[in-house]
């Protein structure tokens, strides 16, 4: 496990009678993408909070580059290099485009106390979200304001704003929901790229983009991880058939 | 269509010519009335880095422009009256230096504001709105039952404070006091909204998860934002205490706060000029208004409502046909 | 800032009294600025010193004299930029009609260090007849404690051994308690400071009960004194009770009802003092506002008429010979006699009156003397 | 300080926490159901008291008041929220604030216009006049019981709306999702009026209750309502639950504060310090208190996360 860049050793979180996460461990190795299913329910947003920051486990240790990381706040844990991006875009919608990824080279730059300065104006802020922009294709929209982009433009953004923080890990949380089928396919290849650089922690409700893009799939149900493993494995593991599969390949 | 800065500019030009024209026509009363529009202007620049820019709306602020006015009453009492503040541990003397009581003023404001905002900042939305309301309202009444310095009746400084050079009893030199400061200001928020500080605020505000998770410690940038915003309002509470000779618990009461929450949303929420084309509104309203009618409160209200309802971007947002700032 | 011209005084207008051209020289003319409260909590009472003041300028005929009348909404700071307003745009002689304590010394010391006029028809804070006494500064009320010192002079009478006193967190509240216990003397079962502006006395009533007093004296102006009165009258707690006449107002009476019925207050004036110059000028009142003046419309009648006496001495532009004026005081008081001390703040009786019912009416009605001749014990660290 | 008058004290601070609740219910109902803060909720109560005072003194009925006040504010709130309120709901809470206090500006000088500047005059019933003497001896205000027991049934009766009627279950559902009961085929815009006027009705009651031994005047309503916003922010704003543990704290806390405070610092100081230093903190105590719960817990005592 030493070389994992993320670990989520054995936690725990329950809500009340409601174990939503009931003693689950799975890392993340660098240049792989590694997919979190399960239906409904089954606690996937509670661990991505915990993973990100938002949420502190009851027991259980996240580490995060060789790191313990567990009672570290979300922008902490983002400074160190964990990569984010959202089901529902998370972005300054009044903002135009490169303003959204200069935001996230001043988190990266952790110049977000210099007063005087204008942010637009200083130029290792604009090449690093220049260089971000590029690398998702939205140099040409960087004047647009960002409630005007579309919505596969607004996931590009999300990875654009992601990459301005150079991440060793990236935290991704739906990229292709609401995404129509060519937007998919170019988000696919770009995630096969991306992670050369930096491992991608991927939860995904589409499966045909899950089998095709993913190293490794874990499957959560319950707040229980029932299996882990590449495409083949999960796909033939009878517990998964029964409780997550049977009910998308009924056919 | 008007650029937004160009109807900055015009504003700015106003509030130089109205009261030159009034120095000129010696109808000091005028240039009494831009002096307050300025003052408040100062006030509203202030709330508005918290709620316009950071999106934390302070229901407290009367508490800041209280505190820069007692820091002037108290301080300039104890000049008037040849008393020390304090002589142990060390000696405190009392001051009508003005820009002495500013940078107390400042001080002052700023400590209060670290204390409040590091305690409210820990709620959010209608709780931070009330939580700060509630503090104001501790200091108004601590004020009122405290003897030490007048309790509700305030205290009186018979003769403005000095600046080095100028003769502030002479109501157009203390407005270019005034004026010059609130330029300052507005020059300094400007560049505070634009460097990665503004922007880091502005984006915790549009978006508190993104500023989060792109590594930006979003309480301590609204904590800062908060204690700025308290600054510039202390200072505008000095001068306003400069302005009547006067200083009051009034100054503390949550109408206050109210009011300078009405001059930002008159003139345009998060816009730079917004509270100076908010005050200055206000000021004329109340002039004119209060001579139609004794209930003219009725009118004002019809109006703020009006505002409120329709007008989204206040009148600067209505001149420059566009809701949001981008520039400002 | 609140700025209605009452030229709807509309007695002015009728006796043509005009706009008085406001033109600058007005040579014999007086020019008066009258800042009260109008608006808001506390209007009542501004309501009606605008009322009484009026009338007095009216039933005098001077054409030559001015009124400028503009709303101070109870705040301090609107308060000195009204009286700034008229000191620098509309060029007043004298200025008048402040209510409360405290706006009044925002606005009086600005005023006659501006070498204008202050005669005050309300409000007597100790530091304006004290030490800060000014030669400019007139008072036709009373000095704040003289009520408060009646009523603790009538609680001996009535033989008090054992009083709770209350009165609210604030200096005219703690000049209260002090005026009262320096002519009362006697033990006091509790003293209490309740919040400015408490509306529930609840807590403050079951104390008194539990105090073992033999009389309460309280002083809690406005709505403050309505909300304990009614409160106190349902405790079922029989105790005498004292106060200044704040409490017992023709403004607010009718709003308390039976519950102030018999209580013995302290006033330098009451509705039935018997002279020609109040029977004339409750009638008058009455006939002009379908209502019983109250002691604030009396005492700004009275600084009414001290003006139009003064004006009909001296040129108000001529300030030595117009202050002498003043002092003399030569006019018919509702109070009777008047006269002022040194420090130009009156010396005056103080009456007990008894709250009654007239017909359907309360009102207040004389049953003895408080005071007799008293001057504030301000008046001796006045170098006037 | 005895025993017995500790337990009166008590018995007051509770009775003022019930009469905080009257006005907080309504306040924390429309917070929970349409996420709108009402600053003119305090002109309702001073619309309920003015309308009491005036058919008092038509009809020297107090129960006939009583019913007016209720129906004033119920009209008055109905008719703010058509043409105001709605407006706002989808709206930001800063532009709640500023609507809701043009409509204080406009409901205060409105009512002076009508009624004058002079305070009227509204007086408890015959029947509920005098004391009664509980056990112990405690002689106590027979309408200030009148009060607890009226506040308590209000509270009673709201649970009860809430959790048991049809109203209640679109108003739970209301507040945990406009979109799903809009679904379900209820009118939305109606659920809300009603609620609206409710709670207005509550405050109209609480005015011309708490105006029978109080002062009925212009401004009347906005020291209450500060005072009952603390209470919402205390118990968890939008829970009826929290409201009343609130309220009943804020009276206890205010009204012990104020008549314990100064005998405890009697106890170190000289006696006229002592006053000025209770008074003062007395004064600020509640505020105190809010700051304190808050601090423990961000979103009040029952407030949901």
């Amino acid at each position: 496990m030493t070389d994992s860049i993320l670990t989520v050793s054995d936690i725990h979180k329950s809500f009340g009678a409601l174990k939503a996460s009931d003693g689950i461990s799975l890392d993340l190795k660098p240049g792989e993408i590694h997919a979190l299913i399960g239906p409904n329910g089954a606690g996937k947003s509670t661990l991505i909070k915990q993973i990100a920051g938002g949420l502190k486990p009851d027991s259980g240790t996240v580490w995060f580059n060789g790191k313990d990381v567990t009672g570290v706040s979300t922008a902490e844990r983002a400074r160190l290099g964990l990569g984010r991006t959202f089901q529902i875009s998370a972005l300054a919608m009044d903002y135009t485009v490169l303003e959204n990824v200069v935001l996230g080279a001043v988190g990266q730059s952790g110049s977000a106390f210099s007063f005087f300065k204008p942010a637009m104006k200083d130029a290792a802020l604009l090449k690093r979200a220049r260089a971000a922009l590029e690398r998702v294709g939205l140099r040409k929209r960087e004047e647009t304001i960002t409630s005007e982009l579309s919505h596969g433009q607004r996931r590009q953004l999300e990875v654009a704003v992601a990459l301005t923080l150079s991440p060793k890990a990236f935290l991704m949380d739906e990229p292709m929901a609401g995404m129509g089928g060519e937007g998919s396919k170019a988000l696919t290849g770009f995630l096969q790229e991306l992670k050369k650089e930096a491992p991608i922690l991927l939860v995904e409700h589409d499966m045909d983009a899950v089998f095709a893009l993913a190293d490794r799939i874990s499957v959560l149900v319950y707040g229980k991880i029932i299996a882990t493993g590449n495409v083949d494995e999960v796909r033939s593991n009878p517990d998964v058939r029964v409780a997550y599969l049977g009910e998308e390949d009924a056919a | 269509m008007m650029r937004e800065r160009h109807i900055n500019m015009i504003i700015l030009a106003l509030l130089v010519l109205v009261p030159t024209y009034a120095h000129f026509a010696e109808e000091p009363f005028t240039i009494t009335l831009a002096t307050r529009a300025v003052i408040f202007a100062l006030a509203g620049v202030g709330l508005n880095l918290a709620l316009g820019q950071g999106g934390l709306v302070s229901f407290g602020h009367a508490a800041y422009f209280g505190m820069g006015g007692y820091a002037m009453g108290i301080l300039a009492s104890h000049a008037q009256n040849y008393e020390p503040i304090m002589e142990v541990p060390f000696l405190i003397e009392g001051t009508n230096s003005m820009p002495v009581i500013w940078l107390v003023a400042i001080v002052m404001s700023a400590l209060l504001a670290l204390l409040i905002g590091a305690l409210s900042l820990r709620t959010t939305g209608v709780y931070f709105i009330m939580v700060t309301l509630a503090f104001g309202q501790m200091f108004y009444y601590f004020t009122i039952s405290w003897p030490a310095y007048g309790g509700e009746d305030g205290l009186s400084i018979y003769v403005r404070n000095q600046f080095p050079g100028m003769n502030t009893l002479d109501p157009i030199q203390f407005f270019s006091i005034c004026f010059v400061l609130l330029c300052a200001v507005l020059f300094l928020v400007n560049r505070l909204n634009k460097s990665p500080f503004g922007l880091a605020l502005n984006g915790a505000h549009q978006n508190e998860e993104r500023a989060l998770t792109v590594g930006i410690n979003v309480y301590r940038v609204r904590l800062v934002a908060f204690v700025i915003s308290g600054a510039i309002t202390g200072l505008a509470g000095a001068l306003f205490a400069d302005l009547n000779r006067f200083v009051s618990p009034t100054m503390f009461s949550w109408q206050i706060s109210g009011e300078i929450m009405i001059f930002i949303i008159l003139g345009g929420v998060a816009r730079l000029f917004g509270p100076v084309a908010g005050a200055a509104l206000y000021i004329m309203l109340e002039h004119f208004l209060g001579g139609l009618s004794e209930y003219w409160f009725i009118y004002l209200g019809a109006i703020l409502l009006f505002v409120v309802l329709f007008a989204k971007g206040g009148i600067i947002g209505k001149l420059s046909r566009k809701e949001i700032s981008h520039d400002g | 800032m609140h700025a209605f011209r009452v030229l709807g005084a509309a007695g002015i207008m009728a006796l043509g009294l005009a706009s008085g051209a406001v033109a600058d020289g007005h040579g014999g003319k007086v020019k008066i600025g009258l800042i009260t409260t109008l608006t808001g909590g506390g209007a009542a009472l501004g309501v009606d010193i605008r009322d009484g003041f009026l009338l007095g300028i009216k039933q005098s005929g001077n054409d030559g004299i001015e009124v400028v009348v503009e709303d101070d909404q109870r705040k301090p700071d609107i308060a000195v930029q009204v009286a700034d307003k008229m000191i620098q745009s509309e060029k007043v002689d004298i200025m008048t009609g402040i209510v409360f304590s405290n706006l009044a010394l925002a606005v009086a010391p600005a005023a006659t260090a501006q070498g204008k006029f202050y005669i005050s028809p309300n409000a007597g804070p100790a530091q304006l007849a004290g030490k800060g006494c000014h030669e400019n500064y007139f008072n036709v009320a009373w000095q704040n404690d003289g009520p408060h010192e009646a009523a603790g002079a009538h609680a001996k009478k009535l033989g008090f051994k054992n009083a709770f006193i209350l009165a609210p967190n604030y200096p005219a509240g703690k000049d209260a308690l002090t005026g009262f216990k320096r002519t009362y003397e006697g033990a006091l079962a509790g003293e209490l400071f309740t919040k400015l502006g408490q509306t529930d006395y609840a807590a403050e009533i079951a104390q008194i009960r539990a105090s073992g007093a033999d009389g309460i004296f309280f002083f809690l102006p406005g709505g403050m004194g309505i909300s304990f009165l009614k409160q106190y009258a349902g405790s079922g707690i029989d105790l005498p009770v004292v106060g200044p006449a704040f409490s017992f107002d023709q403004t607010i009476l009718a709003a308390v009802g039976d519950a102030a019925l018999g209580i013995h207050n302290t006033a330098q004036w009451s509705p039935d003092i018997d002279n020609a110059a109040n029977k004339a000028f409750v009638e008058t009142f009455k006939a002009e506002y379908g209502r019983i003046p109250s002691i604030y419309a009396s005492q700004a009648f009275d600084t009414a008429n001290l003006i139009v006496s003064a004006a009909a001495k001296a040129d108000v532009k001529d300030t030595d010979a117009f202050r002498e004026a003043l002092r003399e005081a030569d006019f018919a008081s509702t109070r009777g006699d008047f006269r002022f001390g040194n420090n130009q703040h009156p010396i005056q009786d103080f009456y007990v009156r008894e709250v009654i019912k007239d017909g359907d009416v309360f009102t207040n009605k004389i049953i003895g003397i408080g005071l007799e001749d008293r001057q504030d014990v301000y008046a001796a660290e006045c170098k006037l | 300080m005895t025993t017995l008058l500790l337990i009166e004290q008590v018995l007051n601070g509770l009775q003022f926490g019930v009469m905080l609740f009257l006005m907080a219910a309504g306040l924390t109902l429309i917070f929970g159901v349409m996420g709108l803060i009402n600053l003119a909720h305090g002109s309702l109560y001073m619309i309920g008291a003015f309308a009491a005072a005036a058919v008092a003194g038509w009809t020297g009925n107090f129960f006939l008041a009583l019913v007016a006040s209720l129906i004033a504010a119920a009209i008055i709130g109905a008719l703010i929220e058509l043409t105001v309120i709605r407006r706002l709901y989808d709206r930001d809470h800063l532009e709640q604030v500023l609507a809701t206090f043009a409509l204080i500006l406009i409901f205060s000088e409105a009512t002076r216009w009508v009624f004058g500047s002079f305070p009227l005059f509204l007086n408890i019933p015959d029947v509920l006049n005098g004391t009664v003497t509980l056990p112990g001896g405690i002689q106590y205000s027979l309408y200030r019981l009148t009060i607890i027991l009226i506040g308590l049934a209000v509270a009673a009766g709201l649970f009860l709306l809430i959790s048991k009627t049809r109203v209640g279950m679109r108003i739970r559902a209301g507040e945990n999702d406009r979109e799903m009961i809009a679904a379900l085929g209820v009118d939305i815009s109606v659920l809300y009026t009603m609620v609206f006027a409710l709670g207005a009705a509550l405050a109209g009651l609480s005015g011309a209750l708490v105006g029978a031994i109080q002062s009925v005047e212009v401004g009347m309503g906005e020291p209450v309502l500060i005072l009952a916003f603390v209470v919402i922010v205390i118990g968890g704003i939008g829970s009826i639950k929290g409201a009343l543990a609130g309220a009943i704290l804020v009276g206890l806390t205010d009204t012990l504060g104020r008549t314990m405070l100064p005998v405890i610092f009697g106890t170190f100081m000289e006696p006229s310090a002592a006053t000025t230093v209770g008074s003062a903190l007395a004064s600020m105590l509640i505020y105190i208190l809010m700051a304190g719960v808050l601090l423990y817990k961000p979103t009040g005592l029952f407030g949901s996360t």
